[in-house]
């Protein structure tokens, strides 16, 4: 299952105005505006959400870039793992298409 | 990055350990489900009503047939005539283990001459085979959903299905009383007269069934009477049909079984 | 008892103030959640703050501000499944109220989404959906049951999202084909505009207030009459004077004027709206009884509501057919 | 008719207005319309309600309407059976007549859960001492009742022992404190230390067993319009014998399973997310263990003066 189809050279990016976000010790607590359901992030579901937050990315670049936001080395965090973090947030509805 | 929490070695490492979980395919976002998402209370705030005098004819092997004809009855024994014509006129024809046990005949003594089903659906009667397994819960339309532990406001399902013996005897027959009017000599003609293969159930003209009378807190069925077996033929019916045709109290029991899935 | 439900629809779109006298008040609340239009209420009175009925308002607007963000919400995931494809469906009924913004979506409850697609796009859209997580319920998942919708309903069989739960029916006409009422769904696609900045389309406002008395009076949604009231006295309210006077025409074009005709004769009777007749007349006696019956809440209602049920599944699906429709099921089951 | 407390109205107007319909019941932030057409449940609220306020007439808004009675002609005619009617049809067990007062608290619970928007509802039961509230889970089963009840008798006052209820504006708790429902064991531990008196006859053979009701307090319905605040939340858990044990548990596990256990937040959206959200601030969460009252008592005494950790 996939929300949606999706393309490598796709824009991608999550509006802060669509959700509520409240730390709870390492528990992130982020409440959908548009689908009014509450979902519990953890340190690296989280980390990914800010990164989209911060600008629109193409897939490409976030499934290849995500590690550097973590700090960690690429192998610590491989593009499929970049991936299904990414089409979690999708699935979700909390990222947005902004182009090509 | 702007988190300055990241500068806190533990924080990158309880991160890295996460992401090992993520690698291995754990997903990293929970979504919550709260107990009920959808209270569609007007899905439950149904009843309807049956225009006209509906009869329903079960056999021993729990086919059924839903008509508006009458079948005159005399001491447990329908009139084989009347039950051949009902049959030929059914609006709606249930297959075999439809009926739950507690509904179909005690016996079938008379027997044989009855085979005739043929008529309609090419002699084979075997058409209803289908899910048969729930003949005597109540046909595997509701979700059990359990978990009585806790909630008083969802109340317990400790009466389930089947407890209704004790109602059997009060709806046989019913209608059709007036003719016991001593033709003894119809009861004579053997084969082709009387059959004991089949009790009916008369729902009578105005009767206004709420589904929702029939279940439990916990989403589980409890039909009893004619009336539970107008809605039972109603489920089935919509469980091989879905929400099209004509039977009555369909929407109505659809928006409740949509309800109880929400559950 | 007309006048009583007169003044009940008065108040509840605000032409008239609330009633001072407060049994007749308290008469009116509870009719309005009786037919679960209290949230359609809580949007237009006014109630004073700290009071009961403001907190009854609340409570409503709460309620149903629910069933808005499910249907965005919905149609938000529907372009999400679609994405790239260029197909734009046809959002129908709340969905379309919801995504224009109109008076009738406020407060309105509802509990699926209605979409249209061109017939030509259907099995593309519902592979997309499919894949999106919307499947088909299990009873109807069967080879016989999926060619039956194709062959004769006017929808695919409704797809349930396996995670929210949400219900979908995909039409690709207005009506079964099989229905004595043929509303001509092409032209309404032909004038079907798209919405500003999305992939999605809506009907003309016209189209959109014939299909709603089309949903009312030939498809049997009529077991909450005060509610297809109210929608039909918003969408007639939204239509400029020009469309307003060009509606019977349009009407009779799109071979839905029998539902227009009763729609119109309802706004007249119960909302006294001056609608000059073009030739409607009125609707069928027998038609005119259910609907008194049902809204004035008379004596024989429930009989009223079985009888509509029954015609409005008569409008649908001739006996016959229906009966072969067994038939093939019950071989099949064999 | 102005408000009242029902045990200053004579009996026989009680009866009348409640089979006339037209008697509401005014407790915490509710007013219910009850339509009782059944005796022993008249004189169930009659005596369980008491200390409640009540008002009587023909005009009266309010949120919820409750009916007890027979659920048709037809199974009143096989044998007498009690469906509550909480306004709405909602699917409940029928119970026999005898069991009708069940009926009636189930489908005043049922009015909460399933008809009430405006408050965040929460499944779970929340005393209170000062304005400090004690959130008490319901979860596991863990003798929530009987340790609500306990409590009501060690110099806290009663929110309720069914509902959290936040008030989605200002993230405060407030009281609905009707009759503490006691299932098997309890009634009796209860009664020893409740005293008989304060507690209703024992309904037996129910789907869950023996039940038996506390009766509501005027303390607490004076109390009722005083908001308290979130400041434990306990997770229970009634063993046999065990030694008293205490554990933190992390916050957001706890928000976590409140969350689950309610039947309108997801309804609510985003007031009853920052509602929940706001009272979770400074708020600890335990797990206790405990086999016998007096030790569960000593443990919230504890935890209570327990510096925040």
């Amino acid at each position: 299952m996939t929300a949606g189809p999706n393309k490598e050279d796709w824009v991608w990016v999550s509006n802060p105005d669509h959700y509520l976000c409240r730390q709870v010790g390492d528990t992130s607590f982020v409440y959908n505006r548009l689908s009014g359901t509450t979902h519990i992030f953890n340190l690296v579901s989280k980390a990914m959400l800010d990164y989209l937050s911060a600008g629109p990315k193409s897939l490409r670049t976030i499934v290849t870039e995500f590690h550097m936001f973590l700090e960690v080395p690429a192998e610590e965090c491989p593009r499929g793992v970049a991936r299904r973090l990414f089409d979690e947030l999708d699935d979700i509805g909390l990222v947005q298409r902004v182009g090509p | 990055m702007s988190d300055k929490k990241d500068e806190d070695k533990g924080f990158i490492e309880r991160r890295r350990q996460l992401l090992k979980l993520g690698a291995a395919g754990v997903p990293m976002v929970l979504t919550l489900k709260a107990s009920a998402t959808q209270p569609v209370h007007s899905a439950l705030d149904c009843a309807f009503v049956i225009p006209e005098k509906v009869t329903i004819l079960v056999d021993v092997d729990g086919k059924a047939w839903v008509g508006d004809g009458s079948i005159q009855e005399k001491q447990g024994e329908y009139k084989t005539k009347d039950v051949d014509d009902f049959k030929q006129n059914a609006d709606y024809v249930f297959g075999e283990g439809t009926v739950p046990e507690r509904y179909r005949p005690d016996g079938c003594s008379t027997g044989g001459g009855d085979d005739d089903s043929g008529d309609d659906d090419g002699g084979h009667g075997g058409w209803g085979g289908d899910d048969s397994g729930g003949d005597d819960d109540d046909s595997g339309w509701h979700s059990g959903s359990g978990d009585d532990d806790d909630s008083d406001w969802r109340t317990s399902s400790s009466r389930r299905g089947d407890d209704d013996g004790g109602y059997s005897g009060g709806w046989r027959g019913g209608h059709g009383g007036g003719d016991d009017d001593g033709d003894d000599d119809d009861g004579g003609s053997g084969g082709g007269g009387w059959t004991d293969c089949y009790k009916v159930y008369v729902i009578s003209r105005n009767t206004t069934i709420t589904p929702a009378d029939y279940l439990n807190g916990s989403g589980s069925w409890n039909l009893q009477g004619e009336n539970g077996l107008y809605i039972l033929l109603a489920g089935k019916y919509l469980d091989t049909y879905g929400n099209d045709g004509g039977f009555p109290g369909i929407s109505c029991l659809l928006s409740i079984l949509n309800y109880l899935e929400t559950q | 008892m007309k006048q009583e439900i007169q003044e009940f629809l008065a108040f509840a779109v605000g032409d008239l103030p609330l009633p001072a006298n407060t049994e007749t008040l308290s008469g009116f609340i509870a009719w309005a959640q009786r037919e679960h239009i209290m949230g359609q209420v809580a949007a237009v009175i006014d109630a004073e703050p700290g009071s009961k009925l403001s907190d009854i308002c609340e409570n409503a607007k709460l309620r149903s501000s629910y069933d808005r963000r499910m249907l965005t919400y919905e149609t938000d995931r529907i372009k999400r499944a679609l994405l790239g494809t260029g197909v734009e469906p046809i959002l129908l009924k709340g969905s379309a109220y919801v995504a224009e913004h109109l008076f009738a979506g406020v407060g309105r409850r509802v509990s699926d989404i209605d979409i249209l697609v061109e017939e030509s796009d259907l099995e593309q859209v519902e592979a997309l959906l499919k894949e999106a997580g919307w499947q088909p319920e299990a009873t109807t998942e069967n080879e016989y049951d999926q060619r039956y919708y194709r062959r004769w309903m006017h929808e695919l069989p409704p797809l349930r999202h396996a995670v929210r739960r949400t219900i979908i029916d995909i039409h690709h006409r207005l009506l079964p084909r099989t229905s004595r009422l043929n509303p001509d769904h092409l032209e309404m696609i032909k004038e079907a505009r798209a919405i500003e900045g999305e992939a999605l389309r809506v009907l003309s406002p016209t189209d959109r207030f014939i299909h709603s008395a089309i949903h009312v009076f030939g498809d049997g949604a009529m077991e909450t009459p005060a509610r297809s009231f109210l929608e039909l006295y918003y969408l007639y309210k939204d239509l400029s004077k020009a469309e307003g006077q060009a509606l019977y025409a349009r009407a009779i074009e799109v071979r839905s004027d029998g539902p227009v005709a009763a729609a119109l004769w309802v706004l007249r009777q119960y909302f006294g709206l001056d609608i000059a007749d073009e030739g409607q007349g009125l609707p069928s006696l027998r038609l005119r009884f259910l609907i008194r019956q049902l809204a004035e809440n008379r004596r024989y209602r429930r009989l009223a509501e079985i009888l509509l049920y029954i015609r409005s599944h008569y409008m649908r699906m001739p006996v016959r057919q229906l009966a072969r429709h067994l038939w093939h099921k019950a071989i099949r089951r064999a | 008719m102005t408000v009242v407390i029902m045990k200053d109205l004579p009996e026989a107007s009680v009866f009348n207005a409640l089979s006339e319909k037209r008697l509401a019941l005014k407790l915490g932030p509710f007013a219910t319309r009850l339509n009782i057409g059944d005796e022993l449940t008249q004189r169930f609220i009659l005596d369980m309600y008491q200390e409640a306020q009540v008002e009587i007439g023909n005009e009266l808004l309010c949120d919820f309407s409750m009916t007890v009675r027979p659920p048709n002609l037809y199974r009143r005619f096989f044998r007498k059976q009690i469906v509550p009617d909480p306004g709405f049809n909602f699917p409940a067990v029928p119970l026999p007549s005898a069991l009708s007062p069940l009926a009636l608290e189930m489908g005043l619970n049922l009015n909460v859960a399933l008809q009430c928007f405006r408050f965040a509802i929460f499944h779970a039961g929340v005393v209170a001492k000062g304005s400090e509230a004690l959130i008490i889970s319901a979860k596991s089963g863990g003798g929530k009742s009987t340790l609500t009840a306990a409590l009501m008798e060690d110099g806290f006052r009663l929110l309720s022992d069914e509902f959290a209820i936040l008030d989605i504006q200002d993230a405060t708790l407030k009281a609905y404190p009707r009759p503490v429902s006691l299932k098997n064991q309890a009634i009796d531990v209860v009664k020893a230390f409740a005293g008989s008196e304060n507690v209703s006859a024992t309904f037996t053979d129910t789907p869950k067993g023996n039940i038996a009701y506390r009766r509501i307090r005027a303390s607490d319905v004076a109390a009722a319009g005083q908001p308290a605040s979130a400041s434990i939340i306990l997770f229970p858990e009634f063993v046999e014998g065990a030694a008293p044990q205490i554990t933190q548990i992390d916050l957001a596990d706890a928000a976590m399973q409140l969350i689950a256990s309610s039947p309108n937040y997801q309804v609510i959206g985003e007031p009853a997310f920052t509602a929940l959200m706001v009272m979770l601030d400074g708020v600890q969460a335990f797990e206790i263990k405990y086999g016998n009252t007096e030790d569960s008592l000593e443990i919230v005494h504890d935890l209570l003066h327990r510096e925040p950790s």
